[in-house]
């Protein structure tokens, strides 16, 4: 090779390179921009679907109160989501991603969007505002159920305001901000079996036993069930939360633009699909053992209480696995809901049993399918989230108790909260007894 | 004239009407009533707590009639809504002073 | 360099040249066809989201009639989406988009979908169709909800085909088709506070007139208020509406496949939900402080106004703005309901103060946000096209009345329209007064 | 051109080729990855749009029984989708597409997800899996309406499991699985009407044969209609159905990542709503025409009539034919219902008309527009479908009855079953008749 | 005493109700009812099958009045319910042995 | 027999049906009415306008009784579904011409 030639190779090779360089640079930016766009409209439309969980909430909680208490209902589920949004961006984002690595408290700040060049992020900061504030307002639905019939409305939304702006950011901050109990612990909760619903559940525990029972619900020791009035109704909410689970579960992939992301959402699909499924078949079978009929309001817990199991880890379990978390969850239910009335703990809508003690479950059971979580771990979250969530919202209810009062009057709560606080009836055709 | 009050089971209704307009009674009122009587209510249950529904819905019938027509109407009813089983129900005899068609302000018997 | 090396250079160059160009032209193409998809497939989801929100109106509808009307909303409300998609196949949709810029009436013809050759598409011309169809479908649901409980089916559903067949089309041509508004005046509506919301709210402000207020409503100078029957489905279909409008406002972008158009729904999204919290919020206060009592029913109203309210401008907002754009249409909700009772204008689901006043509202503010908006372009658009909508609705209504009528008999209304129209009841076992 | 030159030329020519190779091959991947994940997620979210069909036929049965049994109905639909999830995963899906080319009869065997390598796939697995165990949900659903009332709760649900286990994968195995009458007959179903939709009406015609009408409901010759309890309810059930029906036959499109196929689902989605819309504009003008009122309830059945005949082949027909295609799915039904009532078989929802009648409709139609299609193949498919079908769930149906009885005694018919297999009421407070 | 029931159409309520105040009635029991009478129900079709749903609903009222009122009550019923049609309702009127006030335990005409 | 017709308080039902069974009365036939009485109804707001709801949901108890026992049962009433406010209802009291059991079709006092 003379000199020339070897000229022209080298041009050639430069040339090669340049092309080279330049096609994976522009290759590179096609594929993150695809990514990003995958990424950005997927957590879009799961957000969505979990918003209308919201939906689900109102009406299995309309549907299993006293008709005389529906629209109140109704007016809580959708003002404690309106709530959330604005907590959320008020104080709640940057509580939640504003920590520091292995940290306990993020920053007090009012969120807005970082992105002014999109060009570096995996997806859109709105899209990821949204997500999370969809499952935000998921924790403050499951209180307003637990507590229904009794509670008065402000009250209700100051607790509301303070779950969604503190109570909740700052433990999941300690998890999905990368704080403490992900640092230290390596705690694992995809999707929120602890941090959204145990959370939910906690907060609605220490409601229950601030507030106490309905007037009527123990009565000399004997427990006088008040029957939902519109289970049609109930049982849409159950199906609209199952279909909203599958935003929830899935949208914490919280990417999908990759055959990795894009596979496991769908694994995660037919994982939480079956465990709601086992929740169903189980508690079907039980109730029908047990009580020699098939309870259809504790079944439609048990849906719910089998999305719950599967929710800390739908990734990593085999199908017969995500069944068998499912199933136990069913079973949880099951023998839970009577077990509270014991306790005299009135949770109208099977909050607790549901998210509460599924939710430990499901977090509890992590390490069998997932190696990478310890029970220690675990334990160490489900406590100390648990500890945290219990005793504030306590205090909370307990100040709130003390300060404004959180109980309608017993005229009120006889006459119905509708007729007292709302000045309306839900049905007010449809003459109750 | 007499005011017949008979409280029935709810799925014999078109029966006992049945029964009645052969004897001429074309009228009548109806509600929808809770029965509480010998026959227990039933048992439901409800998120694992049982609890016992003591009434039975029936329906109660009213039927303004002639002094003549009473022991047929009664007779009537009864044959009607009859199964033999508790819970049948039973017919009240009250006396009525008096009646009137409000679209045509008649009164007594032929008001009926 | 001699010229055998020249020749093999310029081969070289050449070379690169057509990988380069080769390279080009096909990642071009992929990245046309990735954003022909994510655009496409983004306006099919999209646009059932929105479809959706016929079930929404048709769930508020039902339960804010009395019992006796209800299966009478449901039936219109499904004819109506039904003659909304044959109109706007045979009409509407070449009426829109068959416009020459700047002009005022598009083409009388038939759609059918043009793009046989999909590689220039930015998205396929069905999904577009699919999308523009949900939204007139929109526009007739409003005006249902104002006239509900007296009016006539069949005349209805008259009117329902000439608005969706020729007066919406008409007014839209002018904006989205690149019409008269869009060419001079530069009249801004990113998803339709006008052009879909008020031009509803114009077409049932002229019927509620032309109809009359139901038998009882006003009586000797006393608003007799006739509560809706069933406030838990009016919930429901709030919710429902309330996530249909992601699609709504969300799909209006139009297009998903790049960093800015994902980046802009996902703030669009934001927008829209913030906007709605706001209007629940402050309805929520108002009518507690106004009232004494929240009014459940006022306060869907309100989230169906901060809903309308955004719709104008989703995108340009910062957060706050959109809490306060909403907030507003909040305040404008609460004091409306009770102005119409004023003049007699009998709404029966409060469709004229959360789709037509806030829908003006929407529009006006846009230019807070929008630079290239101005007050007097987006004033014009509200004059003409509520001038528009209004005379020719009034026009349509009066023409109706005059020969086939459009109010059931006296009757028929105290009979109700279920039983005198549909011959069947709503709820037959449910005894109503 | 001297040796050194062409050596420097081959050179040349051959890192073209390297460079364009691994170009293609890079790009290839990327384009094999974008559409995975399109794919995969397009068939998740539209899987999710269909698992909703599950709450719309709840709500649409829950509407149309009497309000005694208002509770059973919600508690089978929310069971049959639990079972239908198991059984699709424990036999179900590899008996569908276990079968081998022209084949009877797919594999018993377990199913779990083969693609532990996503290079290679055009979608997930699990995808696939989720979408097709909704559709399976889907026939079973149909069946629980027809025989509503009246059924036992559990063996019903044994059939369920038959049904969704057995006999819809076996003959599902013959047409998707690329069975024999795929292989032999080109027989064309695109989206299932008769492999889901007739498929179900057949089980539910044979259920209703061997079961029987509900007492009283034909009375010395005359037909005493049992009205549905709750209308609105019904009518929600119908809207979710439609929405669901853009994910039943947009995502049997099964691939979206590509101009072909998100063009094709995008004129899936146009034909399916405009045939659902004749059909609801059909049945309204007839039972307008035939009994002077526009009966709700035929107008539900024949948005869901028009929606299942469009099923067949949703893609080929111009928009004008899918109009006449889903007008005269309404004819079907308006006309079939009464007839019904003559053979005393009593269909408590009208899934027969809708789903078995339109479903053969549907896809007898098919090579109007479909040139691949035969009507000889049409028939044979619906034949052998038909039959195989019909045959197998009556002996079922058969075998149930004279071993654990399907029947309600007479006393907890009269009662109502959910009083009586459920011990509850789906309205405790408004007292039914 | 007297018990007066009156069986109107329920969009009399009102009607009735503001005629009885001035005769000094201030207290009444109202009863949602179904009334079976000359006033043919009306038609309903129920998917393609026609029927005849029998009873009309009603309102049925009842006031315990002393004598000297009963005339007058049920003038004023009739005044006020009338419209002239089938269907307007009837008014029965019984013999009241006997009334009491549950608050005060009052016995006879000062606890109607 | 007499024919004991009270309307009470809702949330009394279980009261008084505990204070009758001892007496031995085991029959009775409730009905969900509307009062009018001194006890206003509520107010209600619905979208802005406030009106007044006249009525209070009341049950009606219907009670045949010997008559020995009316003193005894109504006392009982009284005692059961007093609370001393507005609103605690009235029992009237007629008089029973005839009863019968439909099951056995016995007649008279047995039949109650
Ligand atoms: N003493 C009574 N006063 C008023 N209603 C009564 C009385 N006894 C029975 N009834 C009504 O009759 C219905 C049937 O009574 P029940 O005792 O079950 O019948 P049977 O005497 O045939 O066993 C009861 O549900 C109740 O509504
Ligand atoms: N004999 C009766 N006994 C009890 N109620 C009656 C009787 N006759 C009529 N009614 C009640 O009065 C209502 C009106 O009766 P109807 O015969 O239609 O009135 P009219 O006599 O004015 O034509 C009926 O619907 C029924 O509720
Ligand atoms: N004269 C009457 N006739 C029929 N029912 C009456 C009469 N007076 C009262 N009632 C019934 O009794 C209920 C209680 O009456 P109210 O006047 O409020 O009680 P009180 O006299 O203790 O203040 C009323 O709601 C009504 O249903």
């Amino acid at each position: 090779m003379n000199a020339k030639t070897a000229l022209a190779a080298g041009c050639f090779f430069f040339g090669i390179l340049i092309a080279t360089h330049a096609g994976a640079q522009e290759a590179a930016s096609e594929v993150q921009e695809s990514a990003f766009v995958f990424n950005t409209l997927f957590m879009l439309i799961m957000g969505m679907v979990v918003m209308f969980m919201g939906a689900g909430f109102c009406m299995l909680q309309a549907g299993l109160v006293r008709s005389k208490n529906a629209a109140t209902i109704c007016l809580k589920t959708i003002s404690l989501y309106s709530v959330a949004g604005m907590m959320v961006w008020l104080v709640g984002y940057n509580l939640i991603y504003g920590v520091e690595a292995g940290g306990l408290l993020g920053a007090f700040k009012i969120w807005s969007a970082s992105d002014v060049d999109m060009a570096g992020a995996s997806h859109s900061a709105h899209s990821d505002w949204f997500f999370q504030m969809v499952l935000v307002a998921t924790t403050a639905s499951i209180v307003s159920g637990a507590l229904a019939e009794r509670i008065k409305l402000w009250p209700f939304l100051v607790f509301t305001a303070i779950l969604t702006g503190l109570i909740y950011p700052i433990q999941a901050s300690w998890v999905w901000g990368g704080g403490y109990l992900n640092a230290e612990w390596g705690f694992s909760d995809f999707a929120g079996s602890t941090l959204v619903h145990a959370t939910g559940g906690w907060a609605a525990i220490a409601g229950a036993i601030v507030l106490g029972p309905r007037i009527g619900k123990y009565d000399k020791g004997r427990v006088c069930p008040m029957p939902g009035s519109n289970l049609p109704l109930a049982t849409l909410g159950a199906f609209i939360l199952w279909l909203g689970w599958f935003g929830f579960n899935g949208g914490s992939q919280l990417a999908s633009g990759s055959f990795q992301d894009a596979g496991a959402i769908s694994k995660i699909f037919v994982n939480t699909n079956v465990a709601a499924s086992a929740g169903v078949l189980t508690t079907l079978v039980l109730t029908q053992l047990i009580y020699k009929k098939a309870d259809l309001t504790i079944v439609l817990t048990g849906a719910i209480g089998g999305l719950v199991s599967i929710t800390a880890e739908p990734l990593a379990p085999a199908i017969w696995q995500a069944v068998i978390i499912g199933a136990f969850g069913g079973v949880l239910v099951t023998v839970a809901v009577p077990i509270l009335d014991k306790f005299k703990i009135d949770d109208v809508v099977g909050a607790i049993p549901a998210h509460l003690i599924c939710g430990i479950w499901g977090t509890m059971i992590v390490p069998w399918s997932k190696v990478e979580a310890s029970i220690i771990g675990q334990l160490v979250g489900v406590v100390m989230i648990g500890g945290f969530v219990f005793v504030l919202s306590f205090l909370v209810w307990v100040a709130l108790k003390f300060t404004v009062g959180i109980r309608a009057s017993a005229g009120n709560e006889l006459l119905g909260l509708d007729k007292a606080a709302l000045g309306l009836e839900a049905y007010p055709e449809f003459a109750p007894g | 004239m007499r005011f017949i009050i008979a409280v029935i089971r709810p799925h014999k209704l078109d029966d006992v009407r049945n029964a009645l307009t052969p004897l001429g009674v074309d009228g009548m009122t109806v509600t929808e009533v809770k029965g509480f009587g010998r026959q227990r209510g039933h048992k439901q249950v409800y998120r694992g707590a049982e609890y016992n529904v003591d009434f039975t819905p029936k329906l109660k019938i009213e039927i303004a009639v002639t002094e003549e027509l009473v022991v047929a109407a009664v007779t009537a009813i009864r044959d009607a809504a009859h199964t033999g089983h508790i819970g049948d129900g039973k017919v009240f005899v009250i006396d009525l002073v008096d009646a009137m068609r409000v679209r045509t302000g008649e009164i007594g018997p032929t008001a009926l």
